[in-house]
């Protein structure tokens, strides 16, 4: 139950772009088409897994033990970068269909401050390793839904006569203000 | 070949020359706006009469601060000037029947003004807002007067301001459950429109027997009721009955009048389906496990955001064309 | 009595009672014609006379070109005054002959020697088909000899007669019901003799009841004939629709109804078909209604191909004050004119005169994207989407979207209450998008 | 030709032209999330520019020395160093700010802003100008915030500074200290700031084809307006 | 040489990156230590106002301290407990009594509820409905009437639900607390 209430915390109340700020700026670049919001949306959710995975067990097996929690910073956003390179590098081998669909994605990861938040908060709130993975694939369904959310809006929006000043991200913003005010429905849930 | 013409025509007339087809159903959109005006006439009514005339201030306001929004940025963007189609004004009123008895005037204004400029106009006007505007405006006072907009006035035609949980609060902080009687009639404590069950079904019925309303969208949402609240209530009887949940708070008038909203709702009749599933699922589940006893406006406005994409999967097969895989 | 129907579509006003009770008159023979070459989809037929030459009723004045073509007869005794562009009422100028009536004598018009309907075999058939000139009465006016010779691959198990008549105000084929429900029935024998087909079935809007019964009359006792009430609904009377309601096939998007082995022809078609084989005649005359608020005397009337619009509005006792708009066909595909020097042709089903109160003009406002348009599209499409990106200029969206199946219908027009003009911007986008494909195939 | 940019000129870019916030639209996630009020948007700036300063001027320092392929790596090690010294530090001598900016004080290591000036700028200038550069953008960033959490304190909690400036009467708008209000507040901002370039440039347009007219100049096509800039 | 060069300049980055950090840490570090400390300290002395030095009780599954006075005598308990609020996690010290019947403070010590409206748990007039309150059987929020009974709490117009959230985290601390008492582990 608490580890589903994690989940339902991290993708719906407190999502991580609408309600924590955490990855805003893929979310207003990466948003104008939904066949890119998708890929994105699945590459980080897959990146935040495993990165929840690793900096879990880097922090409290490394960090912690030899105190070195002031070297977390550098160490998790080094550790993040590895990772990505490392997926880019698997996906690559493993499958090409996949790679051409995310390829372009995976890079843009590592300075995505979601990513690093989330590891970075999982520690903060020192959740065990199983509460870690669900925070982190939470996150990443919530950032997933944003990102499809938006990208269907944007789609439409194309078509719309949006005054030009506001065309792109300010017009985004405020989808996201409207949308953040809709989820707070969820608000009281945890 | 020759290529002269040897035949002067007689005479040229120039008649309205429009194309195909030169024959056209009875509504426009300015029609169809003040027919929906027209159908919250009972609403309206049984809100003056359950929390007295003076609320009439309200929707007063809201309606001109609505048009006159409307208006302004109009002006400002040097568009043409189309207050009288009634759809801002039609925002405007149905703001102001979603908000409490008693609401503070300037916040209503503040309301109109977000519900117009943020939820309508800043998306290029008429058509192409994605969110129901007059919810954007319910759900920014929500946010910013959360105390005043859940101070609820009792109904009735003597005591004044005394403030009286609805049935929702009820259920949701004491556990207490109101008979579906008082709640069909009015007689309970709610937003102006929403009161009585019985004005809202007159209106709902006449614009869906009109064809304004499409009736999926209603009979969707209702069905989802019973499904979903259904099952919660299978599940653990101390959750409402559905149909608690239907009479109980805006449901209804959420069904008839806001959740139909042309603009904001699906195009495709599929996609009504799922527009109005989604809608009492995730209702269900903020009023059972969510803080806020009610959520008919959070829930419209979450699938609002979903058209788009409920549109472009719900897309109807060509007529002939084999049921195709889906897109990439 | 349930009616079969379809998925979509909308039901207007009607106003057939302005004329379905008036039976066929004939009129009289204009001062001249004007005879479009080109009065069917396909080639443009040569000519075969020259300025100057006497003609007679019924003569050939241009021979078909190809396969797809139909050769054009003179309907008038008289003398080929020219050839050149003439205005006609699709709003493009075509290659004519003109000719000033000398003579009005009937009896010398020229005719084909009858045959026997019994004996005829489908060769002599579909020949005649074509000598006759005929072409679809239905509106598209293809070439008819082309619809009987399918393809040896195509395998043709029914043939349907449209009498439908959707569109409002139009009650011609509703006419030919009632004043020759045997010469239709034997046309539509001669059609299925042709196409080697042994079931028949005659579709009839359920608004025709006196039509329904009186043909289900004549067919009781014969063998593959049958009667078939539909709604009454628009456009019941489109093929496509047509198949899908009696047959339950669907012709898929880029695909003829003989692929469905299905062949529509129109109550008309077949009555000239009959004329043709029984009687030797060629398509010189067009049967047409006369209609709207606007004109003074409402007919249906029996034209000489290539009689003037303004002859016959005058015939029929010139138009109201009122009056703003003359249309060419129904009112939901037909053409607005603005100039009434246009000959009638051969498939030109009627001429209506409207007041301002039948066209309501209403001011537009952008898409309210309430779904009318889409839950009334016949064929499912999108025309919000479609006319959407027809306006924007993405033509590739438009065409993933199917802007090219659109058989403009005008439904989704006639319900907007947005009032847009999606058929002009769907037909705009579809030029343009066949104008790309064309390109592209060319690479 | 690279136009010779003056040295006032690199620090000043940075205020509006550049501004990291309205017209490059990074490091958006700071921006929304720590202007509840101006004193936090002042802070989470100061402590961007400290980054920022520190990490374009090392970065130029050794620009010539780091190999290409580990270019990337060594500027995050960089900023990921100097990111940790402000955590550090806040967290021993500030402590209730550090507790109000969170988990964002660390997430200035992902700060588009400054890997992108890394990157953009300070990769290919001096120190001198990398410093400007530096001290501009974070002077850019910090009138955004400031702007932004002045504005939502002031609607939001009627006060700016912890001063109360709106009278008693006044309802404060909750929702301006909540996230919706953040990104309403950006959005509308930054839809004026357009609509203000956009004004600025056509009313330059118009300045530009006057002079052109006075002096005789005949075709002003849009080339020539494009060459003058404008 | 291009190899040799990279290696070269990550390690010397890493070193000096790694080293000048930990120069920065030794600093920082027992700085941080101590704020940590002195926020618990404070706390546990807010709610126990006449305390002067406290003992942290181990092996309770949460935190407990023994509070003692000038003399050196114990004044009760302080405990932390958290628990779900309206928007997040609530954690609450709470100040009792040696006999666990009365409380004599609580402090909010982490939330995240809605500034304004949930945030009026940490101000005074919510806060000091609990100084001297009774606990047992348990503490009860009442809604639109002033309490008229020892153990009765008044919601905030407009928070029940955070009022609620703190009333049920009390009274869980509280229970757990007792229930520690009753096995002897607090002696
Ligand atoms: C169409 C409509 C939608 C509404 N949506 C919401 C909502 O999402 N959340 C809410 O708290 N109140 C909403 N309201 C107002 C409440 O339904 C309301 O009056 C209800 O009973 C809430 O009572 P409570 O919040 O005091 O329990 C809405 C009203 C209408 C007319
Ligand atoms: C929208 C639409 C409506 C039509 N309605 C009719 C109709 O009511 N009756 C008819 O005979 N043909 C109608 N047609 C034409 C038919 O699709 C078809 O072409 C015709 O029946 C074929 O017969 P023909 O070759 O004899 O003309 C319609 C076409 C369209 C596109
Ligand atoms: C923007 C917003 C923020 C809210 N924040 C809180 C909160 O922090 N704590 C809380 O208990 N309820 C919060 N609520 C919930 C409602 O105010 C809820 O209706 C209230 O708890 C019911 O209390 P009442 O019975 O006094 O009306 C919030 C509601 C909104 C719309
Ligand atoms: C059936 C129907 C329901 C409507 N409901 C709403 C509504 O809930 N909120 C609103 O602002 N406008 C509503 N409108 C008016 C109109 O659609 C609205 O002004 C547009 O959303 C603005 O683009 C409604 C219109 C119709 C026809
Ligand atoms: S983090 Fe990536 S996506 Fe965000 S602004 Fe920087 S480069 Fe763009
Ligand atoms: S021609 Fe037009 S009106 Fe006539 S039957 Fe066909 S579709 Fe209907
Ligand atoms: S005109 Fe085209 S898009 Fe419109 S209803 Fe007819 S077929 Fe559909
Ligand atoms: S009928 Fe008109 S207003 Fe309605 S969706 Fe179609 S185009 Fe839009
Ligand atoms: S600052 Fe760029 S994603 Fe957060």
């Amino acid at each position: 139950m608490e580890l589903f209430l994690i989940f339902i915390s991290a993708a719906l109340v407190n999502n991580f772009v609408l309600s924590y700020f955490l990855g805003i700026c893929p979310f207003i670049g990466v948003s104008n088409k939904l066949s890119s919001a998708i890929s994105m949306g699945m590459a980080t959710t897959f990146v935040m897994a495993l990165t929840a995975i690793v900096s879990w067990l880097l922090y409290n097996l490394i960090l912690i033990p030899y105190h070195l929690d002031f070297l977390q910073i550098p160490s998790f956003i080094l550790v993040i970068a590895a990772l990505v390179q490392f997926v880019e590098m698997v996906i690559k081998k493993v499958s090409q269909p996949l790679y051409r669909a995310l390829g372009i994605f995976l890079p843009l990861i590592t300075t995505n401050c979601a990513i690093l938040g989330l590891a970075l908060l999982a520690s903060m709130r020192s959740y065990n390793f199983m509460e870690s993975v669900i925070f982190g694939v939470g996150a990443g369904a919530g950032f997933t839904l944003a990102l499809i959310i938006m990208a269907g809006i944007r789609e439409e929006l194309d078509l719309a006569d949006v005054p030009k000043p506001f065309q792109g991200a300010p017009i985004t913003l405020i989808v996201a203000g409207i949308l953040a005010l809709a989820f707070m429905g969820f608000a009281g849930m945890i | 070949m020759e290529t002269t013409t040897t035949i002067e025509p007689k005479q040229k007339v120039y008649f309205d020359l429009t194309t195909s087809p030169h024959l056209h159903s009875k509504w426009t959109t300015s029609k169809v706006m003040w027919f929906v005006v027209a159908a919250l006439v009972p609403s309206i009514a049984a809100a003056l009469t359950f929390f007295g005339w003076t609320q009439i201030f309200i929707i007063i306001t809201a309606v001109v601060f609505a048009v006159g929004t409307e208006v302004s940025i109009q002006v400002i963007r040097k568009k043409q000037i189309t207050w009288f189609d009634g759809s801002a004004a039609l925002t405007g009123l149905l703001l102001a029947l979603t908000l409490p008895p008693n609401f503070s005037l300037s916040a209503t204004a503040i309301g109109s003004v977000v519900a117009i400029g943020l939820g309508k106009q800043i998306f290029g006007g008429l058509g192409y807002n994605i969110f129901n505007p007059a919810l954007v405006g319910r759900a920014f006072l929500q946010a910013a007067f959360p105390v005043q907009i859940t101070t609820w006035l009792k109904p009735n035609f003597a005591v004044d301001s005394v403030t009286s949980a609805t049935p929702l609060a009820a259920f949701k902080f004491d556990k207490i459950f109101t008979d579906t009687v008082p709640m069909a009639i009015g007689n309970v404590g709610g937003s102006l429109g929403e009161t009585s069950a019985i004005a809202v079904l007159i209106g709902g019925i006449l614009l869906i027997a009109v064809g304004i309303v499409n009736w999926r969208i209603p009979l969707s949402m209702i069905l989802g009721m019973f499904l979903f609240g259904g099952m919660f209530w299978l599940i653990n009887p101390q959750n409402p009955t559905p149909i608690f949940h239907i009479f109980a708070g805006s449901f209804l008038f959420g069904a008839m009048f806001m959740a139909t909203d042309w603009v904001t709702s699906p195009i495709t009749n599929k996609g009504m389906w799922v527009f109005g599933l989604g809608i009492s699922l995730v209702l269900v589940v903020i009023r059972i496990y969510g803080g806020l006893p009610e959520g008919v406006m959070y829930s419209i406005l979450f699938m609002n955001g979903f058209v788009p994409l409920i549109n472009r999967y719900t897309r109807p097969t060509i007529f002939g064309a084999v049921k195709e895989e889906k897109k990439k | 009595m349930s009616s079969k129907t379809f998925h979509g579509g909308v039901h207007p006003k009607e106003y057939k009672e302005l004329t379905e009770n008036l039976a066929f008159e004939k009129f009289p023979f204009p001062e001249m014609v004007i005879l479009p070459l080109s009065q069917h989809l396909g080639k443009e037929a040569s000519p075969q006379v020259k300025k100057g030459d006497d003609v007679k009723p019924g003569q050939l004045v241009a021979k078909a070109e190809g396969f797809i073509s139909a050769p054009v007869h003179t309907s008038v005794a008289g003398k080929v005054m020219s050839l050149g562009k003439e205005q006609t009422s699709s709003g493009f100028p075509k290659d004519s002959i003109v000719i000033k009536t000398t003579g009005t004598v009937e009896s010398e018009k020229f005719l084909f020697p009858p045959l026997n309907p019994e004996t005829a075999t489908p060769d002599e058939i579909r020949e005649r088909v074509a000598l006759a000139g005929i072409v679809g009465q239905g509106g598209a006016a293809f070439p008819t000899s082309v619809k009987l010779t399918p393809p040896k691959d195509k395998v043709i198990d029914v043939v349907i007669l449209n009498g439908c008549e959707c569109e409002p105000y139009l009650t011609r084929d509703y006419r030919f019901m009632i004043e020759r429900p045997d010469d239709l029935i034997s046309g539509l024998k001669l059609i299925m003799k042709a196409l080697n087909v042994n079931r028949g079935v005659i579709g009839i809007e359920d608004n025709k009841p006196e039509a329904i019964e009186l043909l289900s009359s004549k067919v009781k006792f014969e063998h593959g004939l049958e009667v078939t009430a539909l709604k009454t609904k628009y456009p019941q009377g489109a093929e496509k629709m047509l198949i899908k309601t009696v047959t339950g096939r669907e012709v898929p998007p880029g695909k003829l109804p003989m692929d469905v082995g299905a062949v529509i022809q129109n109550i008309g078609t077949a009555i000239a078909i009959h004329d043709a084989i029984v009687k030797g005649e060629v398509l010189i005359s067009a049967a047409l209604t006369v209609s709207g608020k606007g004109i003074k005397n409402p007919k249906n009337l029996i034209v000489p191909v290539g009689t003037t619009i303004q002859n016959v509005i005058d015939y029929c006792g010139g138009v109201t004050d009122d009056a703003v708009k003359i249309i060419v066909g129904g009112p939901m595909m037909g053409v607005a004119q603005f100039d009434l020097h246009v000959p009638v042709m051969k498939a030109t089903s009627g001429i209506l005169v409207l007041t301002k109160d039948e066209v309501a003009e209403n001011p537009e406002t952008p898409c309210l994207r309430c779904g009318q348009c889409i839950g009334a599209c016949p064929l499912n499409l999108m025309p919000t989407k479609l006319a959407r990106y027809s306006q924007l200029n993405r033509f590739e969206d438009a065409e993933g979207a199917g802007i090219t199946v659109c058989m403009e219908c005008g439904t989704c027009a006639y319900t907007c209450p947005a009032n847009i003009p999606l058929v002009q911007w769907i037909r705009l986008g579809k030029q343009k998008v066949l104008q790309i494909k064309r390109d592209r195939d060319v690479k | 030709m690279k136009k010779r940019v003056t040295l006032l000129k690199e620090f000043t870019k940075g205020l509006w032209e550049i501004n990291p916030t309205f017209k490059q639209i990074l490091g958006m996630c700071p921006t929304l999330a720590v202007t509840v009020s101006a004193i936090n948007g002042i802070a989470m700036a100061l402590a961007t520019t400290f980054v920022l300063f520190f990490s374009s001027l090392l970065i130029s320092l050794i620009r010539k020395w780091i190999p290409n392929q580990v270019r990337i790596a060594s500027y995050i090690v960089i900023i990921a160093t100097f990111v940790t010294i402000v955590d550090l530090v806040m967290k021993a001598q500030f402590v209730e700010l550090s507790k109000a900016l969170g988990p964002f004080i660390p997430l200035i290591v992902v700060n588009c802003i400054i890997l992108g000036r890394a990157e953009a700028f300070a990769s290919k200038n001096n120190p001198l100008r990398s410093m400007l550069d530096a001290l501009g953008n974070g002077a850019g960033f910090l009138i955004s915030l400031f702007v932004l959490g002045s504005i939502r304190e002031i609607i939001g909690s009627r006060t700016i500074l912890g001063y109360q400036v709106m009278p008693n009467g006044f309802e404060p708008w909750l929702i301006m200290i909540l996230p919706a209000g953040a990104f309403l507040t950006l959005g509308l901002l930054m839809g004026l700031a357009n609509l203000y370039t956009e004004r600025k440039k056509n009313l330059e347009r118009e300045a530009l084809i006057a002079q052109y007219k006075r002096v005789g100049r005949e075709e002003i096509t849009d080339e020539v307006l494009k060459e003058a800039g404008v | 040489m291009k190899v040799t060069h990279i290696i070269a300049t990550l390690t010397l980055i890493g070193i000096i990156a790694g080293g000048s950090l930990s120069l920065v840490n030794n600093w920082a570090a027992p700085k941080i230590a101590l704020n940590q400390k002195a926020e618990t300290e404070r706390a546990i002395f807010l709610v126990h106002l006449d305390g002067k030095r406290y003992e942290e009780i181990k092996n309770t599954g949460f935190e407990v301290y023994k509070v003692f006075n000038q003399a050196d005598s114990s004044v009760g308990y302080s405990l932390v407990y958290a628990g779900n609020g309206f928007q997040g996690k609530i954690k609450i010290m709470i100040g009792l009594t040696e006999d666990l019947n009365k409380i004599t403070s609580i402090e909010i010590l982490e939330q995240s509820e809605t500034p304004g409206l949930g945030t009026k748990i940490l101000e005074a007039p919510y806060k000091n409905q609990y100084k001297e309150l009774t606990p047992t059987p348990s503490i009860k929020l009442v809604k639109g009437v002033e309490p008229s009974n020892p153990n009765e709490v008044k919601a905030i117009t407009g928070a029940t639900i955070s009022s609620r959230s703190v009333v049920a985290i009390v009274n869980e601390g509280v229970k757990r607390l007792k229930e520690l008492q009753i096995k002897g582990a607090l002696k």
